[in-house]
C-alpha cells in the first residue's frame, strides 16, 4: 500500500462536543466546570495546596472559595499522601472529592495512596467500595521548570488496575472530560497540560460529559495515523498540516482522550485502514504508553502493517532546565513529521 | 465515667470473641488451612473491645495488618471473616481481600490495610466526610506504634489536626514493629509524646485494661463529636504469638519471660477476675459466654471450610465500578 | 517461515558465571554475596526494616549482624522513604550503600526518592554527584499474599531514566548481578522472587560479577524467542520442555536478566533468528515491560517477524488473596505454552 | 559564645552576598532573562549565613527549592550559580538544574530540591556517613515551616533521632508555605513543638538575627559532633518577596502591613545598625564591603549573560556515570 494523497479533513467536530461558538481557555474550561459541577451536587468538594483563598497555583480553582467557602474548597497541608488519603475515606465515605497534586511529578509522593490503596480497595474488599475520586494535576514539560516540575508519568498510573488516567488535549475535551471523571464513580486522575493553560477553543457553556475510554478522530486521513494526546495533540495538528502542504500527505489523527482505558478499536480501526502508525508522547519513550499502543497495534493489525509501529517521545533522561536543551528534549511538530515522513519511508529533510 | 455491668459484659464478650476468633484462625493456619499472611491480635482485645464499645454504630474504623481485632469487636460477622481468611467466596471479600485487607462497609470498618501507615489517611478522610455533612459521627484510626514513624501516618494526624476533624488516634503500643524494639527506632519513651507536635491532645492507657481504654476513648470520642478535634490515646499493650504465624516463645527479638511478663496481665483474665471478685458477674455467667462465643466460632470455622473457593470467573470482577 | 523441530539446547551454562558444581538456594546466594561484598569493602552497608537483629524477613541478611555489627546492618524504623533517602544521602557521601525494601510493592511508598531523588540527582547536579546505591527488594506473586504484597512493578522503575533495575531468575544470576549492583557507581534496584527463596542451582563460591545490561541464552532453539526473566524464566522453561516434548517444538528462552538497561541487541537477534516472540511477565499485561519488549521487536525486527509480538502476562486486576483466584492470575507453564502455540499458529488444547 | 568581629564580618558579607545576588537575580528574572521558577531568599538571609558561619567547610547542606541563600552561604561561585539560574552551559549544574537543583558538591552543598522535604532524608544520609566513618563531620537539613507536614521530613528527622546521627535541623519559618498561612495547616503554635515528639532537643532562635542564629547553631552543631545527635532550631524568620518571583505587595495571602513591619527588622540592616552603634565595624568598611560584593555580583551577572547555552550534544550525558 502506498500513500494517498487524498486532502485530510481538518478538525472535525470533536465527538460528544455539543456545538457552540463561545470561545473559553483551557484553564477557563476547567474552572467553569468545576463551578458547574459544585453548584449541581453538594457532595463535590475540592481539596490541596493553596487551591483556596490562591486558588490554586495556576488558577485553576479561582473563585470557588468565594463561591462555596472554606468548607467546600479546602486548603491542605503540603501532605500529598494525606491529600489522596483525605479523598479516599471521603469517597468511600459518600462523599465526590476532587482532591489536586499541584505537579504531576508530585504523584510519585503520592503513589502509595494513588495506587496501592485508592485503584485496589474495590477490589480488596470484593467489590464493596466505591470510590468517586477524581485528582487533578498539571503535567508537562516545556517550561523550565526541571526534572522534578516537568514529567509526563501517565504509564506509570496505566499500569495500574482500578485507575482511570484522562489527558485532555483541547478546552472542550478538559471541560467534558473533567465532567465524566467528577460524576466517574472510580478513582480518576485527570492531567492538565501546563503548557495549554492559555489556549483557547470552543467550549460550550452547558455542562457536557465526554465519557472515559472513547477516542477521538481530531483529523481525517489516509496516509497514517498519528496517535497523540495531550499537548502533543497540537504538536501533531502542525505536523500535520506541514506535511499536508509541504508533501501532499494525508494524516489522520487519532486522540484516546483518555489512556485508561484506551480506546484500542479507534486505534486499530485507523491503522487498517492507514496501515502505518506513529505514536507521539511527552514521555519518555522507554517503557511509556507509546509502547502498549505500538503493542496492541501491532498484535491486533499484524497482516495491516507497513512499516513498524514509531514512536516519536522524550528521550532517556530528566527533563533538562535550560531552554537551550529543553528544546531538544520535547517532542514537537518537527520531530513528530521527521518520524512520519521516516514510517513512511520518505526522506526526513536535515536528517 | 464507670461503665456500666452492661458495658462491662459488651466488653467482655468483644475480647472473648477476638481472642477465640483468632486462636482457632491460628490452628487453621498451622494446619495450613489458611493461606498468606496471618497476624495475630491476640493479646491487644482490650484496645479493639474498649475503643469500639465507646464508638456508635455510625462511627467509622480504619485498621492496620493487624485487623481481625477491629472487625470483630465492631461486629464482624465470624463466618465471614473465617471465610476470607481461607480465601472462599463467602468471606466479606468474597476471597480476594483475605486477612490484610478484610472489612465490613455495612459496619463502617473500612478495612484492614496492608501497607504500614496507609489506613489512617483514610480514616481522615472519612472524618474529614462527617464534619462535612455537619454530623456528629467520628472516626477512629487504629495503628501501631511502629507506624508512627511513616510519613503517611504523620500527614494524617497532622492534617485532622490543622482541619480540626473528628478522629480519634489509637496507638496499639505494643513495643515492637515486627521483629525490631521500639526503642531502637524512637528516641522517645511514650509514643504519646508525638500527640504535642500535631497540636493534639494525647492520653496512655493501660492497653490490657478494656475498661480504660473505654473510658479513655469515650472521652476523645465525646471530644470530637463536640467539634474539639482529635485526640491521640497512646495504649500500651502487648502481642502474644509472633509479628506474624503462631510462634508465642523462643525468639530472639524479645524474651520468654517479657512474653510470661505479659500474659499475667491477660486483659480477658484480668477483667473476669475483677467483676468476678467485685460480685458484679458471675463466674458462671461468664462461662456460659464463653461457651456461645465457642459455639460461634466453631460455626464460623465450619462455615469457612464449607464455603467453596472463588469461581474463577470472578477474577476480572469488581477491579471497577461499573455505571449505571 | 514455518516452525522446525530441530531440538533446543537445554541450560547452556549461564554467561559470566563461573563453572562449579555447588549448589546452593537462591536466597544463599544472595546472602552469601553480601557477606563476600561486606568483607572486601568497607564502605558497604545495609540498612533496612528488620535486617539487622532478624536477618531481614525472609533471613536474605542473616548473620550479616554478627559477623559486621550494628553499624554496618543498620535495623531502621519503618520508613521507606527515609530509608531511601538515607542510601542517597550516604551514596553522594560516598559510602556504598545497600538499602533494603521488604516486599516490592513498597516502593510505591518511596517512589519519589527513588524516582525523583535517586535517579535524576546525577542529572540535575549536571554530572557531579555519584550515586553507588543499591536497592534490594521482594517481588513476585503466588503466595496468598493479596494486593499490595504480590506486585511486580519493574516497568514503573524502567520508565525512569537514571535506575537501573535487576531481576535475577536463577542463584547464580542473583549472586552475579547483586555483585554488579552494589559495585555500580548509579542507583540500582535488584528484584528477587519471593516464589524462588528456596530453589537451588549452581552456584559458584566466589565472588564474580555479571555486567548489568546483558541478557542470557537460558535455552536455545529455533521455532520461537520467549523473552522472560525473574520467576518467568522457571516456568518458560517447562513450557519449553513441554511444547518440546509433545510438540517437536524448539523454543529459544532470552533471559534479559536486567530489565533496565535492556539487551535489546539479543532479544532483537534471536527474533530475527525465530521470526517469533512471545515476552512473558508476571506483571499487568497493560504497560508492562513487554510492551516496551514488543514495541522495539517490531522496531528492529518488523521484516522477520511472521506473527505479532506476543504477551503472557498477568490481567488487568489487582492481585487476588485467594489460592482459588491467584492461581487463574499468575502466568505459569500451561498459559505461556497456549500464548507460543497461538503464535505459531498451531492449535491451543483446551481452548 | 559571644561572635568575634570576624565573625560578624563574616556573617554580614554572607547575608549581603546573598541579597545582593538575589536582587540582581529577580531583575534578571523580571527581564525575562531568567527561565522557569524562581523562589527568591530575601529577608532569611540571616539564617542561612548564621548557620553557614557555625560550621566548618567539611559539614554538609541539604536545601529546598529556596536554595540559593544556602549555596551562597556556604560560599558559592556567584558566577556559576548566576549561570545556572540563566540555563548556561557554566552554570553549576551545566544548565541541567537550575535554580531548585543548584548544588557544589565540591563545598558540601548536597543540592537544592523541587520536592518539599525531599532533601530532607538526603542531609540524613550523609549525616549517618559521617557518623558511620567515625569523624566528627555534621550535617546540615534546611527546612521551611510548611515542609514539616509532609511525610519524608517526618520520617527522616525521626531516623536521625533514633540512630542518632550528627544532623542539624534548621527550620526557616517564615510564616508561610506558598500562599496558605502556617495556622492554617497546623495547629501548633511553634514548629519546635514537634522536636519533643522525636525526642530531641528543639530551640527557637530570631531569625532576623544572624548572631543569634550562629550561637544557636553552634551549639547544636557542637552537640552533633560530641555524638549526642539532632538537634531542632526554629529560625523566626520572612521572605520579602512573593513564594515565587518578584512582587512584595498587594497580595491576597499577606497584608502590606505585615511585609513592611517585617522588614523593619531587616538583618542586614540591623546587623549594621549594632556593629556601628557598638563602634564595632565602621560605616566606611561596611560600606566597602558592600561595593566589594556588588562588584561580585555585577560580574556575576556579566559571566552568566556571556555564557551560552549549552550544546545539544549534552542532552544525554550524565544521565548515568560510567563505569571506569
Ligand atoms: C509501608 C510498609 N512497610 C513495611 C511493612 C511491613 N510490616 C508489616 S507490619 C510491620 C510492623 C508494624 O509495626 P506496628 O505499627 O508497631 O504494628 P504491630 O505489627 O506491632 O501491630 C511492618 C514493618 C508494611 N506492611 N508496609
Ligand atoms: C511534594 C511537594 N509538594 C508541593 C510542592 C509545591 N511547593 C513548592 S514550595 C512550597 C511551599 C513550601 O513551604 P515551606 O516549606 O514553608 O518553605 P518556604 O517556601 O516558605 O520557604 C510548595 C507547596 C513541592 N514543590 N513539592
Ligand atoms: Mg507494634
Ligand atoms: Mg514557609
Amino acid at each position: 500500500m502506498t500513500a494517498t494523497t487524498t486532502p485530510s479533513s481538518v478538525h472535525p467536530q470533536p465527538s460528544f462536543v455539543p456545538e457552540t461558538d463561545r470561545e473559553l481557555t483551557y484553564l477557563g474550561a476547567f474552572n467553569e466546570a468545576m463551578f458547574q459541577l459544585m453548584r449541581e451536587d453538594e457532595d463535590i468538594f475540592v481539596a490541596g495546596e493553596d487551591v483556596g483563598l490562591q486558588g490554586g497555583v495556576f488558577g485553576s480553582f479561582k473563585g470557588l472559595s468565594d463561591e462555596f467557602g472554606e468548607r467546600r474548597v479546602v486548603d491542605t497541608p503540603i501532605a500529598e499522601q494525606a491529600i489522596v488519603g483525605l479523598g479516599i475515606g471521603a469517597a468511600v465515605a459518600g462523599l465526590r472529592p476532587v482532591v489536586d497534586l499541584m505537579f504531576f511529578d508530585f504523584v510519585m509522593v503520592a503513589m502509595d495512596q494513588i495506587a496501592n490503596q485508592a485503584a485496589k480497595l474495590k477490589y480488596m474488599f470484593g467489590g464493596k467500595a466505591t470510590l468517586p475520586l477524581t485528582i487533578t494535576t498539571n503535567g508537562g514539560a516545556g517550561l523550565s521548570a526541571a526534572a522534578q516540575h516537568s514529567q509526563s508519568l501517565e504509564a506509570m498510573l496505566c499500569h495500574v488496575p482500578g485507575l482511570k488516567v484522562v489527558m485532555p488535549s483541547s478546552p472542550a475535551d478538559l471541560k467534558g472530560l473533567l465532567v465524566a471523571c467528577v460524576r466517574e464513580n472510580n478513582p480518576t486522575i485527570l492531567v492538565k497540560n501546563k503548557r495549554m493553560f492559555g489556549t483557547t477553543g470552543l467550549v460550550p457553556e452547558e455542562l457536557y460529559e465526554i465519557p472515559l475510554g472513547v477516542g477521538n478522530v481530531v483529523r481525517e486521513g489516509n496516509d497514517v495515523t498519528i496517535v497523540a494526546y495531550g499537548r502533543m495533540v497540537e504538536e501533531s495538528e502542525k505536523a500535520a498540516q506541514r506535511l499536508a502542504d509541504e508533501h501532499g500527505l494525508s494524516c489522520e489523527i487519532i486522540d484516546p482522550r483518555t489512556v485508561q482505558p484506551l480506546d484500542t478499536d479507534l486505534i486499530v480501526a485507523s491503522a487498517k485502514k492507514t496501515n502505518r502508525v506513529v505514536v507521539v508522547h511527552e514521555a519518555v519513550r522507554f517503557g511509556g504508553l507509546g509502547a502498549e499502543i505500538a503493542a496492541q497495534v501491532q498484535e491486533e493489525a499484524f497482516d495491516y502493517l507497513d512499516a513498524p509501529v514509531a514512536r516519536v517521545a522524550a528521550p532517556f533522561s530528566p527533563i533538562p532546565f535550560s531552554p537551550g536543551l529543553e528544546g531538544h528534549y520535547v517532542p514537537n511538530a518537527k520531530r513528530i513529521s521527521a518520524g512520519i515522513l521516516e514510517t513512511l519511508g520518505r526522506p526526513v529533510p536535515g536528517a | 465515667m464507670e461503665p456500666s455491668v452492661e458495658i462491662i459484659k459488651d466488653l467482655h464478650r468483644r475480647m472473648l470473641r477476638i481472642r477465640l476468633f483468632e486462636e482457632a484462625a491460628g490452628k487453621l493456619f498451622e494446619g495450613n488451612k489458611m493461606p498468606g499472611f496471618l497476624h495475630l491480635y491476640v493479646g491487644q482485645e482490650a484496645v479493639a473491645a474498649g475503643v469500639c464499645v465507646a464508638m456508635r454504630d455510625d462511627d467509622q474504623v480504619s485498621s492496620t495488618h493487624r485487623g481481625h481485632g477491629h472487625l470483630v469487636a465492631k461486629g464482624g460477622d465470624l463466618s465471614k471473616m473465617m471465610a476470607e481468611l481461607m480465601g472462599k467466596a463467602d468471606g466479606y471479600c468474597n476471597g480476594k481481600g483475605g486477612s490484610m485487607h478484610i472489612c465490613d462497609l455495612d459496619l463502617n470498618m473500612l478495612g484492614a490495610n496492608g501497607i504500614v501507615g496507609g489506613g489512617t489517611p483514610i480514616a481522615v478522610g472519612a472524618g474529614f466526610a462527617n464534619k462535612y455533612r455537619g454530623n456528629d459521627t467520628v472516626s477512629v484510626a487504629f495503628f501501631g506504634d511502629g507506624s508512627t514513624n511513616i510519613g503517611a501516618f504523620h500527614e494524617a494526624i497532622n492534617m485532622a489536626a490543622a482541619l480540626k476533624l473528628p478522629v480519634l488516634f489509637i496507638c496499639e503500643n505494643n513495643e515492637y514493629g515486627e521483629y525490631t524494639r521500639r526503642d531502637k527506632v524512637m528516641a522517645i519513651n511514650d509514643v504519646v509524646d508525638r500527640a504535642a507536635g500535631y497540636g493534639i491532645p494525647g492520653v496512655i492507657v493501660d492497653g490490657m485494661d478494656a475498661m480504660a481504654v473505654y473510658e479513655a476513648s469515650l472521652e476523645g470520642l465525646d471530644r470530637a463529636r463536640r467539634g474539639e478535634g482529635p485526640t491521640f490515646i497512646e495504649c500500651k499493650t502487648y502481642r502474644y504469638y509472633n509479628h506474624h504465624g503462631v510462634q508465642t516463645l523462643g525468639m530472639k527479638y524479645r524474651t520468654d519471660e517479657e512474653v510470661e511478663e505479659w500474659k499475667k496481665k491477660d486483659c480477658i483474665d484480668a477483667l473476669e477476675k475483677r467483676v468476678t471478685d467485685a460480685g458484679l458477674i458471675s463466674a458462671e455467667e461468664l462461662a456460659a459466654v464463653r461457651a456461645e462465643v465457642e459455639a460461634e466460632v466453631a460455626e464460623a470455622v465450619e462455615f469457612g471450610e464449607n464455603s467453596p473457593y472463588p469461581d474463577a470467573s470472578t477474577l476480572l470482577t469488581d477491579v471497577y465500578t461499573e455505571m449505571v
